[in-house]
């Protein structure tokens, strides 16, 4: 079964991979998602089937879509002249390397306390269990999450508007 | 049917919340909203009074209550909840349809203000207020809806502020009231220690059952005067400040500073009624443990206070030349009458003549609007007269309210409710005082209703202005008004003491058999000839001759000295001058001179040592500590610029730290957790 | 005889697979079921084009194409023929991989769609718990591959072309999901095949559609609308507008590329009006009981073609819409509307059996249509057209 | 090696990309979208602990991520709407270029 887990797992590392290395914006865009799409399966591979929709319809859907209009708008769409990267990127470079190293340390010397995960059985989780657990569990997350999820809408027209001519 | 109660006070005050968002351009939106919910709340309410007057029908004491916990304070719980019985159901009826009219009428009458959506978003939360103390079942939320209504009235009063003396009378009206409400919030206050529960009726738990009321009567307290009756005197104090009885009756004539249907709605059909609505409400209280046939200290109470005042306020009302003073005048005395009803008769009496009066009033008050309107803003009755040609609507309807008001006979509501009042006041056990001044003062109601209308509507026009007809939007609901100033008479004549049977829920059957009580005929003959006294005396003393604004009243070159007293109101408010805020004058100047001069003194001394001492540190820092500091100083300068150059604004630098940051913290965390 | 007939197919791929071994057994019959999808949609693509055609000419007094055999019948054959063997035209400029993507993420998409679909009784090829959301997560991605295809071609008009299809795509995805949501609140379960169960049972012989109740009347509608927008289709189809921008996003395709454009086009409509017939009209349920001997998928398949028909016809009637009543229809009038329509369903849920829920309901939709097409729907006279970018 | 280390692993390594990705890029929309790969990581994690972990049918996991999900969308609006905003007033979206407070 781990069999699948390494496919997904390298589709997803990739797609990561070029989304930070391509050259061209509107291509990093595009391979962000192909690393969204590996991260859905993935949910799917842990059979959180909500989830992983979820994730295909949030974020193929809206915020890839979201972040090449950006780029559109933004006239990124064409590779840039200069270097891609920032000032000295190699510094960043390291430090992501190092907190890649913590962290991965970190995991694979807690494997022992880590619950084994070849003994819990598959959960069924049906919608109407997640749906249930919103509505009566989780209710109070979930207002607020509407309230921060309006609040945003707001401001995000209010920040992205084209203000009058001449208020400049 | 309790439960969707809360609907009819709710929906007017969403509506008023609704109308309070709205632009100004969106008028039209605005009074169809206010009206809307107005006539919604009119059904509901229409259906609860079936409810109630079915249950009647079938014999059954109507009293349904849902009452529930709004909060806890510490361990006792505050319950609010509200009630359906025939009081409240009259009473719902009576305010939701009065102020139907009156909203319909406003939109004529403010149709040119440019504030018309705020005067309609106030009167709609006036409305909601008030059907929520009607609905009332907890006396917290009651006071609740108290306040509301007191804070409505002071916006609507104000409601023309740039006027200073609309801001003034506004002020007047609601610091008077609070007076009384501050009486009233220790009553509320000493109730709920008393008994424990904030609720009327809770299933025989409540405040007004005879549980409590036992116990209260027990519980002995200052002047050997047993709870209730003091909670009770507490109580009618708020219901006096509110309703405008004697000692705090002077903000209600100068309330007529709002607009005209403001005075109307608020300060002659409904709010003032309120205070009258409480006492009928705790009347339990007020009557508690009374002998039979006898009266209570509290009840005593009420009838004295409310008699003087229907007398005094009636004299007064001779004396006064603005259209709507008279009116306001006629509402104070009018008041006293309900008081005096309540004190003597119980709640059916005074709830009698609450409703008809409302009504009458209610078509006065907006006759004198179409007049005013009709005359161009002008109040004085001596500018106007010979109106009768010029507005035939208006004065009609003016004059049946007229006629009710005064109490003309068999025709009208008016005449069966003051009947009953002055009925009730000869059978009062302690004095004949009451009914005396009661009588005198419906003769005093005859004459200067007289005197008014003679005034505006006969004669010759003296005004400058071309007097005109109102339009539809106002005449009609004084047409409907005045229709029910006449038919109301019908449901308490003794012949068939419908209303009677209704608030006390005994059964009621029509039958002259209600005239053979001894002395009630006679009584209605005094009263009538009474009546007719006094409107022969108008008519002989004002009728049909036009006098000139500047020339002396007649009653003036009769008596100058009494005519005056009563034209200035008796000094009642000239004596509150110079006494209550001569002395609160007085009391913020001591506090003043004590800011200025004691505690301004003491500062200015310190602060000036202060200033010395600095002086002499100064002294020291020029010659001796500079020479050290500013080298520190610059080698500190010298660090900062080198430290800024990290900051180059550059986010990713800052994002780096941070991220370097998290590392060395992971790092030095698992390190600390090995070792 | 009848149950046969229902199942026949299903009976096929058992029978069918029941010569491999077991351990085959499964991942053969999904096989089986996916290529008979692969190959029946296509064949009811090139049916959909031929009837286009035919109708719109005669709806434009022509008589359309009628020169490939009989009637002109085998002119999808034709077309086929013609688009496999045309050349393939890359432009110089163009972004050749992307360029290339676009076409194939389109059709894989629209096909994975019908996984969830039920076409007849017991055949459904994944029974997903959570199916509708599935659909509409594939549907998302559709847009994706239109934005690439728009964007890789380096051509203004393309660019345009995807940039207004996305945000009208976007913008309808909104209604569509409401809509849908309106019925998955009342069946409670996203499951296709709950929800045609819910529909699929009769009083006095009359089906239980949603599409005959108040609300589901109205979802129907507004779903009917925002699909016809998600599909691009007239009077929506301003991201392939000819006279403004030739041909839109796939200006720049040929050949078989635009063939496969073309096909993920109808495919995806066919696969929406399946979602629509699954949502509202029953799924594959008969409309009167006496008709339940007709076999299930029959019933599918015939309400899709109707929904086909129904597309042609209001293609061949409306005209097409300007971007900025487009935009403003969707955001002001679909969107609250279907909101609504979430409440009255609720209300409608809760409001018990009995004919006052209907009277309110149907009051209510009717009002709100009415007031917000009044008040929303105002034509405002625009000044001279004023183009923003975000220099 | 259980699975469950191995779905962190691959978390572990997606988060170091995206912080790499934000680290380094010049353009601020890159950055962003290192930021919701990171966020994306973190939701592995999230979902892997559910599933793995003693109590699956609590949903604790489940629903954590489900939120963070719905909160990564409101949080992608609002930082593209800023970078729009930004390069409307810059007329760039090089982050290095962009140092200054007051525009």
């Amino acid at each position: 079964m781990s069999f699948v887990l390494y496919i997904l797992a390298a589709l997803t590392v990739a797609g990561g991979l070029a989304a930070v290395l391509l050259k061209n914006t509107v291509h990093c865009a595009l391979a962000l998602t192909v690393a969204f799409a590996g991260l859905a399966l993935l949910f799917l591979e842990l059979d959180a089937q909500f989830a992983g929709f979820a994730q295909i319809l949030i974020y193929i859907g809206a915020v890839a879509i979201l972040v090449v209009f950006a780029i559109l708008l933004t006239r990124g769409s064409e590779t840039p002249k200069g270097s891609a990267y920032s000032h000295s990127p190699l510094v960043g470079l390291v430090i992501a390397a190092c907190v890649f190293a913590v962290l991965g340390w970190a995991v694979l010397h807690s494997t022992a306390q880590l619950p084994p995960g070849t003994t819990s059985a598959t959960p069924t989780v049906t919608v109407a269990d997640i749906g249930n657990a919103l509505m009566t569990r989780y209710v109070l997350p979930l207002e607020i999450v509407a309230l921060l999820l309006t609040a945003a809408l707001i401001g995000a027209v209010i920040v992205a508007m084209h203000e009058k001519e001449g208020s400049r | 049917m309790a439960g969707p109660l809360w609907l009819i006070p709710t929906v007017p005050i969403v509506a008023s919340g609704v109308i309070a968002l709205l632009k100004q351009p969106r008028r039209k939106l605005a009074s169809n909203l206010a009206i809307g919910s107005m006539v919604f709340s009119l059904l509901l309410s229409l259906v609860a009074f079936a409810h109630v007057l079915s249950g009647w029908m079938h014999g059954a004491l109507v009293r349904e209550t849902s009452n529930f916990t709004w909060i806890h304070v510490g361990t006792t719980p505050l319950d609010l909840g509200w009630v359906l019985d025939p009081l409240s159901a009259v009473m719902l009826v009576m305010v939701t349809f009065v102020g139907l009219l009156i909203f319909i009428y406003s939109t004529g009458y403010m149709a040119h203000d440019e504030n018309y959506t705020r005067f309609f978003c106030f009167l709609s939360l006036f409305a909601g207020a008030m059907l929520g103390v009607v609905i009332a079942n907890s006396i917290l939320l009651l006071f609740m809806c108290w306040e509301l209504v007191g804070l409505t009235s002071y916006l609507l009063i104000g409601f023309w502020y740039l006027k200073p003396s609309a801001a003034a009378a506004a002020k007047k009206a609601f610091l008077t009231t609070r007076v009384g409400d501050v009486f009233f919030l220790l009553g509320i206050v000493w109730l709920f220690g008393q008994t424990g529960t904030l609720l009327f009726y809770h299933g025989g738990a409540g405040s007004m059952e005879t549980h409590a009321l036992t116990a209260l009567l027990l519980e002995r307290s200052a002047f050997g005067l047993s709870a209730a009756t003091a909670i009770g005197l507490l109580i009618f104090a708020g219901a006096a400040g509110k309703s405008g009885q004697f000692p705090l009756h002077v903000w209600l004539p100068d309330a007529m500073e709002g607009p005209t249907p403001v005075s109307a709605l608020i300060h002659a059909a409904t709010m003032v009624a309120a205070g009258v609505y409480l006492i009928a409400r705790v009347y339990p209280l007020m009557q508690a443990g009374m002998p039979a046939g006898g009266t209570t200290t509290a009840l005593s109470v009420v009838t004295w206070v409310g008699a003087f005042t229907a007398l005094f306020a009636a004299l007064i009302a001779v004396a006064q030349n603005d259209i709507k003073r008279i009116l306001a005048y006629s509402t104070v005395s009018q008041l006293g009458y309900m008081m005096a009803g309540l004190g003597v008769g119980g709640v059916a009496v005074g709830m009698f003549h609450l409703i008809t009066h409302a009504f009458f009033k209610a078509l006065l008050f907006m006759g004198a609007g179409s007049v005013i309107h009709g005359c161009h803003e002008e109040q004085d009755v001596r500018r106007m007269g010979g109106l009768r040609s010029r507005m035939p609507l208006t004065f009609g309807t003016y004059a049946v309210g007229m006629m009710a008001l005064s109490g003309v006979p068999i025709l009208f509501s008016g005449f069966w409710s003051k009947d009953g009042i002055l009925e009730a006041a000869q059978h009062f056990r302690l004095s004949k005082g009451p009914f005396y001044m009661l009588v005198f003062g419906a003769l005093l109601t005859a004459f200067y209703m007289t005197r008014q209308v003679s005034y505006v509507f006969f004669g010759s026009y003296r005004g400058h202005a071309h007097p005109h007809e109102s339009p539809k939007s106002m005449t009609l609901p004084l047409a409907i008004l005045a229709f029910f100033a006449v038919a109301l008479g019908a449901i308490g004549t003794p012949a068939w003491p419908w209303f009677r049977g209704f608030l006390n829920s005994t059964p009621v059957a029509f039958g002259l058999s209600g005239f053979d009580e001894p002395g009630l005929l006679a009584l209605m003959g005094t009263s009538t000839v009474v009546v007719f006294i006094g409107l022969g005396l108008g008519w002989w003393l004002y009728g049909n001759k036009s006098p000139h604004a500047d020339q002396p009243d007649v009653l003036e070159a009769a008596a100058p000295p009494i005519w005056n007293a009563l034209r200035d109101r008796l000094y009642i408010d000239e004596f509150y001058g110079a006494t209550v805020i001569a002395f609160y004058w007085w009391w913020a100047k001591v506090a003043d001179w004590l800011d200025r001069d004691i505690w301004g003194g003491a500062v200015a001394g310190v602060s000036w040592l202060f200033k010395l001492g600095a002086r002499l540190n100064r002294f020291l820092d020029a010659n001796v500590v500079d020479g050290t500091f500013d080298k520190g100083c610059e080698e500190i300068s010298v660090g900062g610029g080198l430290l800024s150059r990290m900051q180059s604004g550059r986010v990713q630098t800052y994002l780096r730290l941070l991220a370097l940051a998290v590392v060395l913290l992971a790092v030095i965390l698992i390190w600390s957790s090995r070792a | 005889m009848i149950e046969k007939a229902d199942q026949i197919f299903v009976l096929l791929g058992h029978w069918l697979v029941s010569f491999l071994p077991a351990a085959l057994q499964q991942p053969a019959l999904v096989l089986l079921a996916v290529v008979a999808i692969i190959v029946t949609f296509p064949a009811l693509f090139a049916i959909t084009v031929l009837l286009e055609r035919k109708g719109l000419g005669r709806m434009q007094n022509r008589y359309g194409p009628n020169r490939v055999g009989p009637y002109g019948l085998f002119q999808p054959v034709a077309d086929g023929i013609k688009s496999l063997t045309k050349e393939d035209i890359v432009p110089l400029s163009a972004d050749a991989v992307v360029h290339f993507l676009a076409p194939v993420l389109l059709v894989v998409v629209v096909f994975m769609g019908y996984a969830v679909l039920p076409i007849g009784r017991n055949m459904t090829l994944v029974n997903l718990d959570a199916g509708i959301l599935f659909f509409f997560a594939i549907g998302a991605s559709s847009e994706l591959s239109v934005f690439m295809a728009g964007w890789s071609s380096r051509n203004k008009y393309s660019l345009l072309g995807a940039m207004r299809a996305v945000a009208q795509m976007i913008s309808y995805e909104v209604p569509l999901l409401m809509s849908s949501l309106a019925v998955v609140m009342i069946t409670g379960s996203l499951n296709a095949n709950r929800i045609v169960d819910a529909q699929n049972q009769y009083t006095y012989g009359l089906p239980h559609w949603y599409i005959f109740t108040p609300w589901g009347f109205a979802g129907f509608l507004l779903f009917a609308v925002a699909a016809t927008a998600e599909t691009n289709r007239s009077p929506f189809d301003l991201p392939e507008g000819e006279s403004e921008l030739v041909a839109g996003y796939f200006t720049e395709y040929s050949g078989f590329k635009f063939a496969l454009f073309f096909l993920g086009e109808y495919v995806g409509m066919m696969g929406i009006s399946g979602l629509g017939t699954t949502l509202f009209l029953g799924g594959y349920s008969a409309p009167l009981q006496v008709l339940g001997f007709v076999p299930s998928w029959a019933w599918f398949i015939g309400k899709i073609m109707l929904s086909m028909c129904v597309f042609i016809w209001v293609r061949g009637t409306l005209p097409r819409l300007r971007q900025d009543q487009l935009m403003n229809f969707a955001w002001k009038f679909v969107l609250p509307l279907s909101l609504l329509n979430l409440f009255v369903a609720a209300a409608w849920r809760f409001m018990g059996q009995g004919f006052l829920r209907w009277v309110v309901c149907s009051a209510v939709l009717l009002i709100a249509y009415v007031v917000m097409a009044r008040v929303g729907m105002k034509r405002e006279h625009f000044g001279p057209r004023s183009y923003r970018y975000a220099e | 090696m259980t699975p469950l280390s191995g779905y962190l692993l691959v978390a572990a390594l997606l988060f170091a990309i995206g912080l790499a990705g934000a680290l380094t890029r010049r353009n601020a929309i890159l950055v962003l979208i290192g930021i919701e790969l990171m966020l994306n990581a973190a939701n592995l994690n999230l979902i892997a602990f559910w599933r793995y972990g003693p109590h699956p049918e609590a949903l604790t996991g489940m629903m954590f991520a489900i939120f963070s999900i719905a909160v990564a969308a409101a949080e992608a609006a609002v930082g593209l709407g800023l970078v729009i905003q930004i390069h409307r007033h810059a007329q760039t979206t090089d982050l290095d270029a962009i140092n200054r407070m007051k525009g």
